[in-house]
């Protein structure tokens, strides 16, 4: 490991899974890339190639982007899991920054967030503002992240409201406003008035502006929709990690690890909580978030009982980080299947 | 100006790409004249009555109507002006009603209710009724045509023109047209008929102008002169005698019994259809289109099958096989639609060729084309029929319908079948060709086959068959020699004037 | 209530497929077979949320809309009615073409809020009720007016409608434009009304079902709303089901209303099958028309 | 005015002389775009159109090409058929995701089984799948007359969600922590379709896509079979009366297109994609149904069309990468391409003239 000497350019590239105006996760990557240009100046250069399917494409941008002299390549989505893999093996001098997986190598980093950190104040805000006692989730996939971040929304919303319901909504897209609409829509036609997303398009807070009800800003601030309906947000924000990684390529101290970073690292952002919130729910929620950053509170700790009634956790007892990452159920109380 | 003129052409002249379709052609009409043109296939008939009703412009030529300039932009311009046409090919919409159909045709249609009831009227009072709310989908071929005629006379056209319209019509249908057509005339209507049935011109019309090649050879009455000598004036050389002689039924080659058939597209359904065909033998199927026709080719060549038993052929069961079984069988077919069904326009000749000639003359092998024998096939079938074309890579599409014709009937006669089938094989052919196709249907069966002629053209049926049946709303009369038949008797046996009312002629 | 709450969603929708639909049988009444439907209602969707954010009013919007998505049809009637290219493979272009035109042209509406709209009477949308008046409006147009009748007969017989004196290609070219309108409203309705925001793609496919709706509303106005219905409503069911927490198998109903097109096509296409007759296609749909003077 | 003529001839050489005009013409107005959307116009062209091939990365961008164009190619191919005999199968994608489909369940059957048998058996595998979802929209409109067109596009959607339901579900990776995606066939040997020539590109899909192109080629212009699919497509009541079954010929089309497809996405999955994905599929399927009509449904033309689209869509990543070009202008690039082909294609079968007759 050399660093760069001044002088000499480091390329950095990226590819993305949606286009970079998605207003939602590429494009919150893509501010991660613009903060590095702000933090670095001349001594980096970026590129990126932007609506990349998962696949073979993948693989074919991957290689591209190392050919075009790229020595640090951010891949920013699950999917492109075993394509970064090959290309790594076939580019041994490039590193590879893979978001949200599990495979490693020798210069394949893995990188992902602690949504449900932020899930947690979410559901706290959710549980105290609803009136009609029913809170709707609009859920992506049923994959280990969306449905840790149904689970800690409802276990908190349920802590400070014992009568909250929760109503889920599985939209099967990351990212299809006309879809997500109507799941808010559907939602709120249940009597729902608080909606969570893990979707990223700001499509359901628009329903909520048009219909009433509250929402949260999700991956991005969407703070167009402030004061109301968005009250807060969970914000993905790469640019810390981004700004430290290129940093220690630069200066040649960069190292293969996968590190699963919070509220506390500063990935997981919070929001501005609006007025719309009274101002005692409001510094419960900041309360939440500043124990949960300083990792005095553990949003899975138990007593907690499977959705089916059987013992998960005993009181006190906290998940670990390998049954969060492969969680494949609900906890008690939720209603909602997961689809199998 | 002259009162003995209510239409005049001078020196029109259109050419197409490679054709003069017209060259210096004057001659005028009369009011109150039955005025024909006559002329070969291609001569330039349709092209001379287009230009008059604004759907051809003219390179060259004038042409007066009533006294005025005539040169309409479009038809609409021609119909203000006072012509009205009837189309060679049916210009309707299937799927509209015969009113909507009739509104269409008219440039300022009254409304609905009122257009209803004027039909009913005028179609009653020249003795076409006609229901406006049908659908042109469910009518006969002779309702159509009375739908076309119907939609012109309600514009009060002063000259109406009709291109080809009996070609579908039975002898009695025929007379009525006439019947009223006479009507017009004495009401002062002026009439521009092209027919390629010489007699039928030579009882009901009152002038000709023959056209060949886009020139006109000579204006003349038609009483005067006799059918052969109209068709040498066509074709300016002498026109062949058909030889029936030479033949002797042998043994029964084609046996169909109880042929039963669902109806195919605004067709009707055969019901219980039987007959024979020996050797040597020529059967001639009359019908106005629509009764079947299509059904039985369709039941015939293959392209619909049927129950065990109702079509045999030298005593082997085909019911069940499909064309090309039925073809290798040696039962052939010349369906009457060239430009789609017995040949694909958008292919040369010697594709066209392959299409039925396939197995039969060896033009493939496991499936592999023979291109060089397709070829020569096409070539034969050319020479032999004497097809007016460049040669056998010409689209097939780009031959006009008498040669065409000639080629497809060619093609199915070269094969030797032992029996062939064939639907309309002169359908809108000149005088000339259509000689040249009866001859060869009369050697084929010479030669020992068996022949079924589906036609509409009774003075074909009686020219060429030995034993005649009518097929009327999809049943099928028992053949009757034809020997001593007469066109009123066959007419009858068609089902007569299928509901026209006669004319009732002008009080 | 619920049910109502149901119903206003079916509503919503049913709209853009609605228009879209109406503007497809229009132009297949006229003999022309445009599957560019997705490609002119994203174009729509883009250019009425851009004038809708541009001038604060969604009226505008709808009204750029209609004209941008007819402006894109105008390209494909110019081809295939001047330069007479096939119709599917043209119409596929021009699919491509807007979907990729409306992402590069739509970037700076990433992430814009739309204006608010207005409802109007019973809660319901106005461009609601337009679509519900466009049903009876385009049956009395198309089965009671002289140019309908025009048009219908270009669409079924484009050679006798020529020697009668008719414009086909001018009849198609409008016919063409009345459809890219309708489709651009109906993408523009998705932009402003439904999701309202901008995002590229975002009409997701809406193009493709007011295309199969047109084929089994045996091109009848009524028809079309019947199947628009019939989609909305199975959409907005598999939403409420869950939403309601009935323990539903998602993948199988994300599929239905697929499935239910499916059915519905062809229960209707056997109808028209077996009660003889190739259906009520417009005779000449799809058929170049190529006349020489 | 100018007017069109029909043809009754086509000289040979405009054939060859349309194409190649609507390419350059794409370019010309392309270029047009680009510049007025700010970027180098002149840049933009070369690195779409000749860096892929002879640019500083072409080693790796040419091979590529293969790879791209393969499937898209060996759709495209059974597409034309149809095509030619007017039957509409618009429903490739699905056809193509289904084939993955089928091909990977058998591997993932059988893992982790080794054996010779087992590539053979996705391969068939996978037509079979794409058969069978080809052959829905043939036996419907045989048995009821519903258009293919539209039941072929609706099983689209169909097989998207089915790829998503496999994804999540049945196939779901056991050691992939609960991430949606089926195991990778790359790392099964027996069941991957691995480079066959090192740093060509070539893999069975490939091969697969030259036969087929060999194949239809001698079907279409050697076979009575392909003759009488023309005929269906020009005439088809001429076809019935030369003997072709319509109900044969719809179900030989849609299957061996839909078997086709079906093969392509086995290919994939076993090679460069790897794995069943909820995204499976990434619009192979209707890209292939452009190269069909950019090679004019001719089995040549389409080899060339394929790689062409192949040429545009790495192109198009080069120039997001090199010039910044935002993806979308790749898909605007190709949809001129069409209207100009389709445009320029008047003009094989019709004469330009001027006035209004000669
Ligand atoms: N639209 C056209 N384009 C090119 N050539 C044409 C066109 N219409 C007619 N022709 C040619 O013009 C000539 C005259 O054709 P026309 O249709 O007037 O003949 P016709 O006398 O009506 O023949 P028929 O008795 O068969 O109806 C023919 O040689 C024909 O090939
Ligand atoms: N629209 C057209 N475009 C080009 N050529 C045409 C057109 N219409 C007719 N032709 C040409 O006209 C000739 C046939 O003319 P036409 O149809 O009048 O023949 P025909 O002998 O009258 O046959 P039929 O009596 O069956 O109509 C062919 O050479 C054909 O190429
Ligand atoms: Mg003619
Ligand atoms: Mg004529």
């Amino acid at each position: 490991q050399t660093p760069i000497p001044e002088g000499e350019k480091l390329k950095v590239g990226f590819i993305y899974v949606g286009p970079v105006g998605d207003g939602g996760w590429s494009y919150q990557h893509d501010l991660g890339r613009q903060a590095i240009e702000a933090e670095y100046g001349d001594r980096i250069e970026t590129t990126f190639i932007e609506s990349v399917p998962e696949g073979a494409d993948a693989e074919r941008a991957l290689t591209q982007l190392a050919l075009s002299g790229c020595k640090l390549i951010f891949a920013t989505s699950f999917g492109f899991m075993d394509a970064v893999i090959n290309t790594a093996a076939k580019f041994p001098d490039v590193k590879f920054e893979h978001a949200t997986g599990y495979k490693r190598a020798e210069n394949v980093a893995t990188y992902d967030a602690r949504f449900y950190e932020g899930r947690a104040v979410m559901g706290t805000i959710a549980g105290r503002m609803t009136k009609s006692n029913k809170i709707g989730y609009i859920g992506s996939f049923p994959i280990p992240e969306v449905i840790q971040g149904i689970n800690s929304s409802f276990i908190h919303a349920r802590k400070v409201n014992p009568d909250v319901e929760m109503r889920v909504v599985w939209a099967y897209t990351w990212f299809d406003p006309a879809k997500e609409a109507d799941a808010a829509s559907a939602l709120l036609a249940e009597g729902v008035d608080v909606i969570l997303q893990h979707t990223d398009s700001t499509a359901p807070l628009a329903k909520l502006q048009e219909k009433g009800g509250i929402g949260f800003g999700q991956a991005s601030d969407m703070a167009a929709f402030k004061p109301t309906p968005r009250v807060s947000s969970i914000i993905d924000n790469w640019n810390p990690y981004y700004i430290r990684r290129v940093g220690e390529v630069l200066d040649g101290t960069w190292k293969s690890h996968g590190v699963w970073l919070g509220i506390g690292d500063g990935e997981v952002e919070i929001g501005e909580i609006t007025e719309a919130v009274p101002a005692e729910v409001k510094a419960e929620a900041e309360a939440l978030r500043d124990q949960i950053g300083s990792g005095a509170y553990h949003p899975f700790t138990g007593p907690l009982n499977k959705q089916d009634g059987s013992a998960w956790l005993a009181e006190g007892q906290k998940a670990t980080d390998e049954e969060l990452s492969s969680m494949n159920f609900f906890v008690e109380g939720i209603s909602a299947q997961i689809p199998s | 100006m002259t009162t003995s003129e209510l239409f005049r052409a001078d020196g029109l002249a259109k050419s197409y790409p490679g054709v003069r379709a017209n060259d210096d052609v004057s001659f005028s009409v009369a009011p109150g004249e039955i005025h024909a043109l006559l002329g070969e296939n291609g001569a330039g008939k349709s092209t001379l009555v287009k230009m008059i009703y604004g759907l051809v412009r003219p390179d060259q030529g004038r042409m007066t109507l009533g006294g005025q300039p005539h040169a309409p932009a479009d038809p609409r311009a021609a119909r203000a002006a006072g012509v009205g046409m009837v189309f060679q090919h049916f210009s309707l919409f299937d799927a509209l009603t015969v009113a909507e159909n009739i509104a269409l045709g008219m440039d300022s249609p009254p409304p609905r209710a009122d257009l209803s009831r004027r039909i009913t009227e005028v179609s009653t009072a020249y003795g076409l009724p006609l229901n406006p709310a049908r659908r042109i989908a469910s009518l006969s071929a002779g309702e159509r045509q009375r739908v076309e005629i119907v939609r012109c006379l309600l514009g009060n056209p002063r000259l109406l023109i009709m291109d080809e319209p009996t070609s579908v019509l039975t002898p009695q249908e025929a007379e009525i047209l006439f019947a009223t057509l006479r009507q017009l005339a004495a009401q002062g209507t002026s009439i521009l008929y092209i027919s390629h049935k010489l007699d039928e011109i030579r009882t009901h019309c009152d002038c000709a102008t023959i056209l060949r090649q886009g020139r006109v050879v000579g204006t003349v009455n038609p009483a005067d002169h006799s059918a052969r000598e109209l068709a040498a004036m066509m074709v300016g050389a002498e026109m062949r005698l058909v030889d029936r002689s030479g033949r002797q039924a042998g043994e029964v080659v084609l046996t169909v019994a109880r042929l039963t058939s669902a109806a195919g597209l605004e067709g009707t359904a055969l019901k219980d259809v039987g007959f024979q065909v020996r050797a040597g033998e020529i059967l001639g199927i009359g019908g106005v289109a629509g009764n079947g026709q299509e059904e039985l080719i369709a039941a015939l060549s293959g392209e619909t099958t049927g129950r065990p038993g109702t079509v045999t052929l030298d005593g082997r069961d085909l019911s069940a096989e499909g064309p090309e079984a039925r073809r290798r069988a040696g039962l052939l077919a010349a369906p009457e639609d060239r430009l789609g069904h017995a040949a694909v326009p958008d292919m040369s000749l010697t594709e066209n060729a392959i299409l039925t000639g396939a197995t039969r003359q060896g033009l493939q092998k496991n499936g592999i084309l023979d291109h060089r024998a397709a070829r020569s096939f096409a070539e034969k079938i050319i020479a032999a029929f004497d097809v007016r074309t460049p040669g056998p890579g010409t689209a097939a599409g780009a031959l006009s319908g008498g040669n065409l014709q000639k080629y497809v009937i060619g093609r199915e006669i070269l094969q030797e079948p032992r029996a062939l089938v064939v639907n309309q094989p002169t359908w809108g052919v000149d005088a000339g060709a259509a000689a040249a196709i009866r001859q060869a249907l009369l050697d084929l069966a010479g030669r020992g086959a068996a022949v079924v002629v589906i036609s509409q053209d009774l003075d074909e049926l009686l020219e060429l068959s030995d034993c005649f049946a009518a097929l009327n709303n999809g049943v099928l009369s028992p053949p009757v020699p034809t020997e001593g038949l007469t066109l009123e008797q066959v007419g009858l046996m068609l089902g007569g004037a299928h509901g026209m009312e006669v004319a009732h002629v002008a009080a | 209530m619920i049910e109502w709450t149901t119903f206003l969603l079916l509503l919503s929708a049913a709209t853009p497929i609605l228009f879209a639909a109406l503007g497809e049988t229009i132009a297949e009444r006229a003999g022309v077979l445009n599957l560019g439907v997705e490609g002119m209602m994203i174009t729509g969707a883009l250019a009425g949320f851009a004038a809708a954010h541009a001038t604060g009013s969604p009226m505008a919007g709808f009204v750029a809309g209609a004209v941008a998505g007819a402006a894109l049809s105008l390209i494909f009637g110019g081809l295939t009615q001047y330069l007479l290219t096939n119709q599917v493979a043209t119409g596929l272009a021009l699919t491509m073409f807007g979907l990729g035109l409306t992402a590069m042209f739509g970037k700076p509406y990433e992430g814009v809020k739309a204006p608010s709209m207005a409802s109007g009477p019973f809660g319901i949308n106005w461009v609601i009720w337009l679509g519900l008046i466009l049903v009876p409006v385009t049956w009395l147009v198309l089965n009671r007016t002289r140019p309908g009748l025009i048009l219908r007969g270009v669409g079924e017989n484009h050679d006798a409608a020529h020697a009668l004196g008719y414009k086909v290609r001018g009849t198609r070219m409008a016919a063409i434009a009345i459809g890219g309108a309708l489709a651009g409203i109906g993408g523009a309705y998705v932009s402003i009304a439904t999701v309202l925001q901008w995002t590229e793609g975002m009409t997701a496919g809406a193009g493709w079902i007011a295309l199969a709706i047109v084929v089994f509303a045996g091109w009848s106005p009524w028809g079309v709303l019947a199947g628009a219905w019939l989609f909305g409503g199975v959409t907005v069911l598999q939403l409420r089901l869950q939403a309601a927490g009935v323990a539903v198998p998602v993948q199988l109903l994300s599929m239905a209303p697929y499935l239910a097109t499916i059915i519905v096509l062809v229960i209707i296409s056997a109808r028209h099958k077996y009660a003889g007759g190739g259906g009520t296609a417009p005779g000449s749909l799809g058929r170049p028309f190529h006349a020489l003077r | 005015m100018l007017r069109l003529e029909p043809r009754t001839r086509a000289p040979w050489w405009l054939g060859v002389a349309s194409p190649v005009m609507a390419v350059v013409a794409t370019m010309i107005v392309g270029g047009l775009l680009f510049a007025l959307m700010g970027f180098d116009p002149v840049a933009s062209i070369r690195t779409i159109f000749w860096d892929p091939l002879f640019g500083p990365a072409a080693g790796y961008s040419r091979p590529q090409l293969l790879v791209k164009a393969g499937p898209l190619i060996l759709i495209a191919a059974g597409l034309a058929i149809g095509f030619r005999a007017g039957i509409w199968n618009i429903g490739a994608e699905g056809q193509y995701i289904i084939g993955g489909i089928c091909g990977a369940a058998v591997a993932l059957a059988a893992y982790p089984a080794e054996g010779f048998w087992i590539f053979p058996a996705m391969v068939l595998a996978g037509a079979a799948g794409g058969w069978t979802w080809g052959m829905i929209p043939a036996v419907l409109r045989n048995r009821t007359g519903a258009s293919e067109i539209l039941v072929s596009l609706m099983l689209v959607y169909v097989a998207q969600r089915v790829a998503a339901w496999m994804a999540f579900g049945p196939m779901r990776n056991p050691e992939g922590f609960g991430m949606p995606g089926s195991r990778n066939l790359q790392q099964y040997p027996p069941a991957s379709n691995p480079e066959l020539i090192a740093g060509t590109g070539i893999h069975w899909g490939v091969v697969a896509a030259a036969i087929a192109v060999l194949a239809t080629w001698f079907l279409m212009s050697r076979h009575i079979r392909g003759f009488r699919i023309r005929v269906a497509g020009l005439a088809p009541r001429a076809a019935r009366f030369a003997g072709v079954r319509p109900e044969t010929l719809v179900a030989f089309c849609l299957g061996l297109s839909g078997a086709l497809a079906g093969m392509a996405g086995l290919f994939e999955v076993a090679g460069p994609g790897g794995q069943i994905t909820d995204s499976f599929g990434s619009g192979y399927g209707f890209t292939a149904i452009i190269v069909a009509f950019l090679g004019r449904l001719h089995p040549l033309g389409i080899l060339l069309a394929g790689l062409l689209m192949a040429l545009t869509y790495i192109g198009g990543e080069l120039a997001q990468l090199m010039l910044s070009l935002p993806a979308a202008t790749v898909q605007v690039f190709q949809g001129m391409l069409l209207f100009f082909l389709l445009a320029f294609d008047t003009l094989t079968r019709y004469r330009l003239r001027w006035g209004t007759a000669q």
